[in-house]
């Protein structure tokens, strides 16, 4: 036995980089045991607490591994299968930026609602380890396993508001929808690997590099299926029905954590697939991102400006927002990839934002979500309605907001890669997007209050998260260069990694 | 003070004094005004001192400032001041105080001040950015506040018209922003330096980009500034602005921010694009032709005073467009001593027109008749600033106008003999409009109207003061814009390698001369 | 001999006729069972792939489907219970309130 | 016999994906999707992947349809489904034309492709080489345990999210005039 | 150099300083000291005036040019401008004659406009005028001339509209002012083709280039036909002759100092001045001017034949006698222009002076027909008008007869055709004028029967006599002579329209004054008279016989009444030749609906395209949302329908 058991390498594996991995899905697994043993007596805001902790505790243990990187470079671990990169950093920083600002949200709305809070908290923390291992996945199996924690976790989260049928009908909706896709992208990964041998993605893109494989049919039907998948999961049309229904169904606390952690776990599985392991062949799926960043980019502008739920407004305005981000995709360049990541994480700040203030407003039963519920809130709370407008102007992409470099660096990196005319499209669709965020804006402040309206409890969770947020976005609005240097950091390039296999 | 501080105090003191407001207690709400006045007020005299210290000589930027700000996409803080925006900085700076005395809000005073503050701080950084990226930032921020001014302190109509004027110029400065980086990029990409947004660094290399990719990119700019300016036929959401923003805002806005535009076209469109600016001149003269009698002709028609003087604007717009695409030194000086005129000229209109509303709560020119014997100084003071607007000889409009339309016959004479057709327009709208409310006999309705208020006189002296003074003594304004003109201009030609059409030289000669000269016909009378 | 390509097509029409089925039926629990035939259909290719190819990563690959799907199964029934319990015999296009 | 085996077993498949697809009554959907996993379960024997064989009949046949089964006597919903109706309008023929192109495209993308890259290929585990040497179980162990070692224990978050899910959904809300207490008492 | 010449400044400084003084302290000063203070301003211009003139004088003949610049005004680019004088011969007759009928005319003012409560403002804007006008004589260079142009077109504005609460009047100051505008966009284009050209503004530069480096007579007849649209604007020629008529719905003193004496001959002035450009025009060119002097005249001396209103009459007569100015023009008789423009401006000041103390003694009433018998009543001023219409009529040795008889010969040197029709115009004016004064002065009074027949017209003629009408007085009138400050302008214009013939006698070159004086300003480009002496006499005696024959036409219609006056005075005539009904039914028929069209184009097409395209997007999005039907199964079926999509673009993109 033992000769066979020496043939069974165990591969070199580096701690350091799963480090804030196993802090947050450790933390999430803690908080279980924890709950489960003493209960009730803990006080309604431990578990909120905890998972505030824990988020900080991976933006802390994210600090060693971003220096570790600058220090031996890109590299990978576990098989080649784990990328230990600035670009995952960046993600995972972003994830549990995410995380901790959800929890401070979702403090009062669990308690307003009387939710389950724990179980709220260990999914949402396990959620987001799933998308952190998504950001990482240098292999197509341990990105879908990433995928699937990430979204079972979600399905969960969106469905557990048990009170409202919305939720519930939100979750069915998302979950079958959601494991069709994921058929498609698995279906995608199998014929991949089928092309080429590999479900490593550095693997693949060696062999993308030495072989023509460019017209292999069955590669081709590969990243068909994955843009499938993945698509889905960053709401680009055509794969975004899902998406206004479960954003207005959902709770707001998780919809926060859906429209900044979800979009941005997906976006970096995207760009890894995509732009690392099929960069040889970007000729192939460039046109296709492109078709998709336009459909994405026109239908969600087109929609927004039609409804009259808050929720659904921005739930167009994120697939608006996806097919701007797409652009970046499309241009397929170093530039592009740095640029999504900085519209990512400028988008994250004002979805977040945006949506902690609905879950402020919505009231009891989660319930006020129209147009109409933010009727005059300037006339009621007038620091909440200031925020929530530097917030709506970000995604409106009005300087000395986050939301303007957002786009500059997009269109740049468009711009740069010649798709001018993707550039034009992406413009104006911002322009006709601008107008649903004044919709917004003009109920705020130019329409006069219900005379009835029930003054506004601010719970302070989301009151910090917002004021977090608000602050981000305007502190990078004026100044984005320490972001941009990090996302311009955040190289993708599996060119770079050594493989330890 | 050092000289290089001036301009961002300058841009960010009007800031400071918004924050100022926003902290001011609710209970102390009486000096909200005095505030935002002392602000304004000290801004409007450091651009007076700017002026004054101002090298007149010099063609270049002065009291540059520069800083790197964002290295890694090429973006740098950096101001500066030269002849071309030195006036329009004045201007800003002049105007703002007096829309700020001029009118009191009716609700929500402290949010008005400060989105008036703010507003100062965006024009006055568009006029003096040098960085094609903070020029943008500054260009675009200036929405919001305008938008909220029109929107809570409007008229009936307002939310449409504050979306409809959002919409419209972020439509244009959307594209803007594409060409923008595509000259920046291709730019760097031709010149294989780093990509740099600085407005001379690019200026300098205006000539590395493909004849065509420039004409691309300079149409992009065009159509934003075309829309901020508004030239014809994009013009329409002036007249909704115009009508319902309160009066502050509309005086602001014709006083200043359709500058932005103007100005956009020479600093971005003439200095970076030479020859592009050159082949669309004939488009964008025609269009400002058009503008002109189209502006004049719509604005005989309206019913509404304040839409009447907003598509007035059109109508002068028109001419300075016209000025600017001359590309020789008397259009374009016309051009930019045009819009000082036209912001002075219109924007006390707009206080007058505002004043009338105030009194009669309307602006329905047929529901006012002989307000001249109401408010004989109203009148007055109502028939000098339309006699400006005009473009009456002595009084400011002229000189502009003249110099606009010499430019222009220069270099297209035929579309300048049309223009000038635009005078003969000038004087029947405004003269009819003038007519129908000042003249006749003011029924019960009117009879009762006061005339204009210490304060109201304190805000138009200055005003009639400086149109009268424009319009006896160009000199001081014209000759500081001179050098920075002519160095656009040879500029433009080194690019282009080519020499603009332009006039002979003065002659030499005198009576002196010609008594010589003409000595034989003396005697050649004798039989 | 059964060449790969047999079997791939085979995959294929199971693929297919799982899509199809998710879309045509309208109870939930069928819907799940469809996706459970599509994911099959994968497994069936991953495996063909892993043959042909000589590796063991396909039939790996499969493993780790199998989990998936045995979690996705419980939190999908999970969710079909919940809502059966508020609205009992509820098939997917009654669940339709959330529209526009 | 390799052959034969794939006839008779592709025939299960179909007829029992076909089965889940067309039977009305969901037990009986239930009971074909079996059909289907038992004659995939065949087929992978063909392709030698033993462990998943087994594996595929007592994780899928044993648990899911089970769990599935049992979900269905749970709530009741065996009522006959009418299949005869479609409501929404040209759901099904657009269903059938998207399933017919999708097929008729896979194919396709199959017929006109090699497998596998023209270089050379990398594998992970050759599996002929060591067949004799090691089980099929062993293999696949083999990498689970290196370089699959990560997504094995991501498997754990997976399952540890489908228990506290399932927990969540099943919990019995309390009505809302009870909301207070029963958030109190949890 | 004499230090008088440069004084040239102070005259129109004063007129300034009148303004300025005014603006400040007018309504404290209050009537009348307003009226002295701007009265005295215009005699010390006055003065100033006759200083610089001694100052020419003591210059040798071709020396007589003086500019003095005070300051750069436009100094941009090739473009420079100065606020400069150009005092030479030309200028100074021209600011002579303003500065000393304006000053009378103010003093005029002083009574015409006693009581009224716009005291100080009138005289505010006489100043204003006065100065205006002088710029524009005295400027050295085109623009400031077109300042000066513009400033007295405003003037006039702010005159014919000074009691603005009637509508009528504010509708003519702003006809005055738009009609103006269509001149003055000649002059502008000239000005520009005349910068292109030349590359300067100032007259003496200009002169200098064409002198030393000539011009093409293309661009020169550009220039002249230009400013020849300009011209026609200001001086009231055909077709923009239509404002002057409705002008005189401003206060008499206004009629006669702007639409009379000054304003008006700015055309004249104008060409001129340009004399050196017009010598290197086509041919054609003068015979343009001739001709549009010659039409106007004779067109509107047929129409004052048939006018009731006294103001109208000499309106119209005053339109003719500056197409006999243009006629002179184009000739080639620059002296004889300017002098008939002086004796002009004496006699018609005088007559409009006349018909105002008229009017002010009919308490308002502007018809002839309600006149009569006023001789009696209004010696003083019966006496100065018969003066003044044996001026204007051509009678010797009053002032016209020399004036306009020089016009004459050199119009029949020009042309036969010209001098016939001319003469035919200058005997229509013999008899329009002694209609006027036989009705006004003479026969039995009528305004108290005239009355009733008046209003049983008022239908009829309701625009001629709406003005009259409502401002009927009181049935029973008590007309009475006017104060001195309105009969002393009187006398003065009266006695210089009997003598200012001296000015420029034919009899020899010696005492041919006024064509020696302005020698130096024309550069030798004076037409000369293909005849000798013998001709000229014969010449003058037709004109003579001419007069004198009109003059009796005249009394025979209207004391004998052999003719009944209905026969001639035609309604035709009466309305004007309907030139202006024409216009405004143009401007308010076709030209109104043409504005409202474009208005409409703006807000259906323009802003209608903006509307239209947030609809679209509006409505795609409405139709776009049928798609998110809330049925998972759609959505499963789009996710379906992508997924083949993307498969079928790989198909072609694989090229299978």
């Amino acid at each position: 036995m033992l000769p066979i058991l020496a043939q069974a390498e165990i591969p070199e594996i580096h701690w350091l980089p799963l480090i804030p991995h196993l802090v947050m899905a450790g933390a999430a697994v803690v908080l279980l045991t924890i709950v489960s043993l003493v209960g009730s007596r803990l006080p309604p805001w431990f578990a909120s607490a905890w998972t505030v902790a824990a988020g900080l505790g991976v933006l802390a243990t994210a600090i060693p591994v971003s220096i570790r990187v600058s220090q031996l470079g890109p590299h990978s671990t576990i098989a080649g299968s784990i990328g230990v990169d600035h670009f995952s950093v960046f993600i995972v920083i972003l994830l549990a930026g995410t995380v901790v600002l959800t929890a401070l949200i979702a403090d009062g709305f669990l308690q307003r609602e009387g939710l389950d809070g724990p179980a709220f908290y260990v999914l949402l923390m396990l959620s987001a380890a799933g998308g952190m291992t998504m950001a990482v996945a240098n292999n197509l199996i341990v990105l879908f396993l990433g995928l699937e924690i990430l979204s079972l976790a979600v399905y969960v989260l969106v469905a557990m508001h048990l009170r409202r049928a919305e939720s519930q009908e939100a979750g069915i909706k998302y979950f079958v929808l959601g494991a069709f896709a994921s058929a498609f992208l698995l279906y995608g990964i199998a014929l991949v690997y089928g092309a080429t041998g590999s479900l490593n993605l550095i693997d693949i893109e060696n062999i993308l590099r030495n072989d023509n494989l460019g017209d292999n049919g069955l590669l081709l039907a590969g990243m068909a299926m994955l843009l499938v998948g993945l698509g889905f999961k960053v709401a680009a049309v055509p794969f975004h029905a899902w998406t206004p229904d479960v954003y207005q169904g959902a709770p707001s606390p998780v919809v926060s954590y859906m429209a900044a952690g979800v979009k941005a776990a997906g976006f970096a599985a995207l760009l890894r697939v995509f732009f690392a392991g099929f960069g040889e062949v970007a000729d192939d799926w460039q046109p296709v991102v492109f078709g998709l960043a336009i459909a994405s980019l026109a239908v969600g502008s087109m929609l927004a400006i039609v409804q009259t739920d808050v929720k659904r407004i921005l739930a167009y305005s994120s697939i608006s927002h996806a097919g701007f981000i797409l652009v970046g995709v499309q241009a397929a360049t170093d530039d592009g990839v740095a640029s999504v990541l900085f519209y990512l994480a400028a988008y994250a700040a004002m979805a977040i934002g945006s949506f902690a203030v609905i879950t402020v407003v919505s009231g009891p039963g989660d319930e006020g979500t129209g147009i109409d519920s933010l009727r005059g809130l300037a006339a009621r709370r007038p620091l909440l309605a200031a925020a929530f407008t530097v917030l709506l102007l970000s995604q409106a992409g009005i300087p000395f907001t986050a939301g303007f470099w957002a786009k500059f660096e997009v269109i740049t990196a468009a711009v740069d890669a010649r798709s001018f005319w993707l550039a034009v499209i992406a413009m104006l669709a911002a322009v006709v997007a601008a107008f649903l965020y004044l919709r917004i804006v003009v109920a705020m402040f130019l329409d006069a209050p219900e005379p009835d309206a029930p003054r506004l409890r601010i719970p302070r969770g989301p009151a910090v998260a917002v004021a977090i947020v608000v602050l981000f976005t305007l502190a990078v609005g004026v100044y984005p260069e320490p972001i941009l240097d990090l996302a311009d950091d955040a190289l993708l390039s599996l060119r770079l990694h050594v493989p330890t296999h | 003070m050092d000289g290089s501080m001036v301009l961002p105090v300058i841009i960010f003191l009007p800031l400071v004094g918004a924050a100022a407001i926003a902290l001011i207690a609710p209970s102390r709400s009486m000096v909200l005004k005095p505030v935002a006045v002392a602000t304004s007020a000290a801004t409007g005299a450091l651009t007076l001192w700017l002026m004054a210290a101002f090298e007149a000589g010099d063609g270049g930027f002065q009291f540059t400032q520069f800083a790197e700000w964002i290295g890694s996409a090429g973006i740098s803080w950096h101001v500066g001041v030269d002849g071309i925006s030195l006036f329009l900085v004045v201007l800003t700076g002049f105007l703002f105080p007096i829309a700020i005395v001029a009118c009191d809000p009716p609700h929500d005073a402290k949010a008005y001040y400060i989105w008036m503050l703010v507003l100062e701080t965006g024009c006055l950084g568009v006029f003096l950015a040098l960085d094609l990226v903070l020029f943008f930032l500054f260009f675009e921020v200036v929405l919001i506040p305008m938008y909220f001014l029109i929107g809570k302190w409007g008229h009936e109509n307002r939310k449409y018209a504050a979306t409809k004027f959002f919409l419209f110029t972020m439509l244009g400065s959307a594209l803007m922003l594409v060409g923008m980086l595509a000259l920046a990029l291709l730019t760097a990409r031709e010149t294989g330096g780093a990509v740099t947004f600085n407005l001379v660094e690019l200026a300098n290399s205006a000539g590395e980009l493909p004849t065509i990719t420039a004409r691309w990119i300079f149409l992009s700019f065009a159509l934003a500034f075309a829309v901020k300016v508004p030239i014809f036929p994009v013009h329409t959401w002036l007249p909704d602005a115009h009508t319902e923003a309160p009066t502050a805002g509309s005086v602001i806005l014709a006083g200043v921010l359709l500058k932005l535009g103007t100005y956009g076209l020479v600093r971005f469109g003439l200095y970076l694009f030479p020859e592009a600016s050159r082949y669309f001149a004939p488009l964008l003269f025609t269009l400002g032709v058009i503008g002109i009698l189209y502006g004049a002709v719509v604005a005989t028609m309206q019913r509404d005073l304040k839409r009447l003087v907003a598509y007035s604007s059109v109508a002068h717009l028109g001419f300075i467009v016209l000025g600017i695409f001359s590309i020789n030194t008397e259009g374009i000086e016309g051009g930019l001593l045009q819009m000082v005129n036209h912001g002075l000229s219109t924007g006390a209109l707009f206080l007058l027109v505002g004043f009338i509303y105030e009194r009669r709560h309307t602006r329905q020119i047929s529901e006012m008749i002989g307000l001249q014997k109401a408010a004989p100084v109203l009148a007055a003071v109502f028939t000098v600033v339309m006699l400006s607007s005009v473009g009456l000889p002595g009084l400011n409009g002229f000189v502009g106008e003249f110099l606009i339309l010499a430019g222009a016959f220069v270099a297209h004479r035929w579309w300048a003999v049309v223009a000038a057709a635009g005078v003969i327009l000038a004087a029947l709208y405004l003269l009819w409009a003038y007519q129908r409310v000042f003249h006749g006999t003011p029924d019960d309705a009117n009879r009762s109207m006061p005339d204009l208020n210490w304060q109201e006189k304190l805000v138009m002296a200055p005003l009639v003061g400086l149109i009268v003074f424009l319009g006896v003594y160009p000199k001081p304004v014209i000759e500081r814009m001179e050098p920075a003109v002519n160095a656009l201009i040879e500029h433009m030609e080194e690019v282009e390698g080519i020499e603009s059409p332009t006039v002979g030289d003065r002659p030499e000669g005198s009576f002196e001369e010609l008594r010589e000269l003409k000595a034989h016909y003396g005697e050649e009378e004798g039989h | 001999m059964v060449t790969a390509t047999w079997y791939l097509i085979l995959a294929a029409g199971l693929f297919t006729i799982g899509a199809v089925g998710l879309l045509v039926r309208r109870n939930p629990l069928i819907m799940f069972m469809c996706v459970e035939l599509m994911l099959n259909a994968v497994n069936l290719t991953f495996i063909t792939f892993g043959r042909e190819l000589n590796d063991i990563g396909g039939q790996v690959s499969v493993f780790f489907v199998l989990v998936v799907a045995a979690a996705e199964v419980v939190v999908g029934l999970a969710i079909v219970v919940a809502i059966n319990r508020r609205r009992p015999q509820a098939t997917a296009d009654d669940l339709s309130a959330l529209r526009g | 016999m390799e052959t034969a085996v794939f006839i008779v077993c592709a025939a299960i498949v179909l007829a029992g994906a076909l089965g889940v697809v067309l039977a009305r009554n969901p037990v009986h959907a239930a009971l074909s999707l079996v059909g289907t996993l038992f004659g995939m379960a065949v087929l992978f024997l063909n392709l030698e992947a033993h462990f998943l064989a087994a594996v595929q009949i007592i994780v899928y046949a044993g648990a899911i349809v089970v769990l599935f089964l049992f979900v269905i006597m749970l709530l009741g919903v065996d009522r006959l489904e009418d299949l005869s109706v479609e409501p929404i309008t040209g759901q099904r023929t657009l269903a059938i034309l998207v399933g017919l192109g999708t097929f008729v495209l896979a194919v396709a993308f199959l017929l006109s492709s090699s497998i596998g890259p023209t270089g050379p290929k990398i594998l992970t585990l050759d599996i002929t080489e060591n067949f004799d040497q090691y089980s099929n179980l062993r293999q696949i162990a083999d990498v689970l345990f290196t370089d699959y070692v990560y997504a094995f224990e991501a498997t754990a978050a997976l399952l540890t999210i489908s228990v506290v899910g399932a927990v969540v959904m099943s919990r019995r809300m309390a009505r809302s005039d009870e909301a207070q207490e029963s958030a109190g008492d949890d | 150099m004499s230090t008088l010449v440069d004084l040239v400044w102070l005259i129109p400084a004063f007129p300034l300083a009148g303004v300025l003084i005014l603006l400040a302290l007018g309504r404290r000063l209050g009537e009348p000291r307003a009226g002295w203070l701007a009265t005295a301003m215009m005699g010390g211009s006055f003065v100033a005036t006759l200083l610089v003139f001694i100052g020419l004088i003591g210059h040798e003949g071709d020396e007589r040019e003086t500019v003095v610049t005070l300051f750069e005004w436009v100094p941009a680019g090739k473009l420079a401008v100065d606020i400069g004088f150009l005092a030479d011969p030309l200028s100074i007759t021209m600011a002579l004659f303003v500065t000393g009928v304006g000053a009378l005319i103010h003093l005029y003012s002083i009574g015409y406009m006693h009581g009224d409560e716009g005291f100080s403002k009138f005289f505010i804007y006489l100043n204003l005028f006065a100065f205006s006008m002088l710029m524009l004589v005295l400027g050295d260079n085109l623009l400031l001339t077109f300042l000066g142009w513009e400033g007295v077109g405003a003037c006039s504005y702010l005159l014919i509209s000074f009691w603005f609460t009637d509508e009528a009047n504010a509708s003519a100051g702003k006809k005055a002012f738009v009609t103006n505008r269509v001149g003055d966009w000649g002059f502008l284009v000239a000005m520009f083709l005349a910068f292109l050209t030349f590359g300067s503004l100032q007259y003496g530069e200009i002169f200098f280039e064409v002198e030393s480096h000539g011009v093409a007579a293309g661009t020169a007849s550009a220039i002249v036909v230009l400013l020849l649209v300009g011209a026609a604007g200001k001086s009231a020629q055909f077709p923009l002759h239509i404002w002057l008529p409705d002008a005189m719905a401003g206060p008499t003193p206004v009629s006669a100092l702007i639409h009379a004496a000054t304003m008006v001959t700015a055309g004249v002035y104008l060409l001129t001045r340009m004399n050196p450009i017009i010598a290197e025009a086509h041919g054609w060119v003068p015979d343009l001017i001739m001709w549009v002097g010659l039409g106007t005249a004779l067109m509107a001396a047929t129409i004052a034949v048939a006018q009731n209103d006294i103001k109208k009459v000499l309106a119209y007569s005053t339109v003719s006698q500056l197409g006999f100015m243009f006629v002179a023009v184009g000739s080639g008789a620059y002296v004889a222009a300017i002098f008939h423009m002086v004796t002009h401006a004496f006699f018609k000041a005088l007559l409009f002076l006349g018909a105002g103390s008229v009017i002010h003694g009919m308490d308002g009433d502007q018809d002839i027909r309600r006149y009569g018998g006023l001789a009696r009543l209004l010696p003083i001023t019966s006496m100065t008008f018969v003066a003044g219409w044996l001026a204007i009529a051509g009678v010797p040795p009053f002032s016209g007869f020399w004036s306009k008889d020089e016009i004459l010969a050199y119009a029949y040197g020009e042309n036969k055709v010209l001098w016939v029709l001319l003469l035919a115009t200058a005997i229509l004016t013999a008899f329009y004028m002694t209609r006027l004064v036989l009705m006004t002065f003479f026969g039995p009074p009528r305004w108290a029967e005239a009355e009733a027949q008046v209003e049983a017209e008022a239908g009829e003629e309701a625009e001629d006599t709406a003005e009259a009408a409502s401002e009927a007085g009181p049935p029973h009138r008590h007309p009475h002579e006017s104060p001195w400050t309105m009969t002393v302008p009187l006398m003065a214009l009266a006695g210089l329209a009997i003598v200012a013939g001296v000015f420029n006698l034919p009899f020899t070159s010696d005492v041919h004054f006024l064509g020696n004086w302005l020698k130096p300003s024309l550069f030798g480009n004076s037409g000369h008279l293909p005849f000798g002496g013998g001709t000229q006499w014969i010449l003058a005696i037709v004109a003579i016989v001419g007069s004198l024959g009109g003059v009796s036409a005249g009394a025979v219609v209207y004391i004998r009444r052999r003719i009944d006056p209905a026969r001639i005075e035609h309604p035709f005539l009466a309305r004007a030749w309907r030139i202006d009904e024409t216009v405004s039914n143009f401007m308010g028929g076709p030209g109104r609906r043409a504005f409202e069209r474009t208005t409409q184009f703006d807000e259906q097409v323009v802003d209608g395209a903006v509307d239209a395209t947030g609809t679209l997007i509006r409505r795609a999005g409405t139709k776009l949302r049928v798609s998110q039907t809330g049925l998972v199964r759609s959505y499963a079926l789009g996710i379906a329908i992508g997924a083949v999509g993307l498969l079928a673009w790989f198909i072609y993109r694989a090229g299978l």
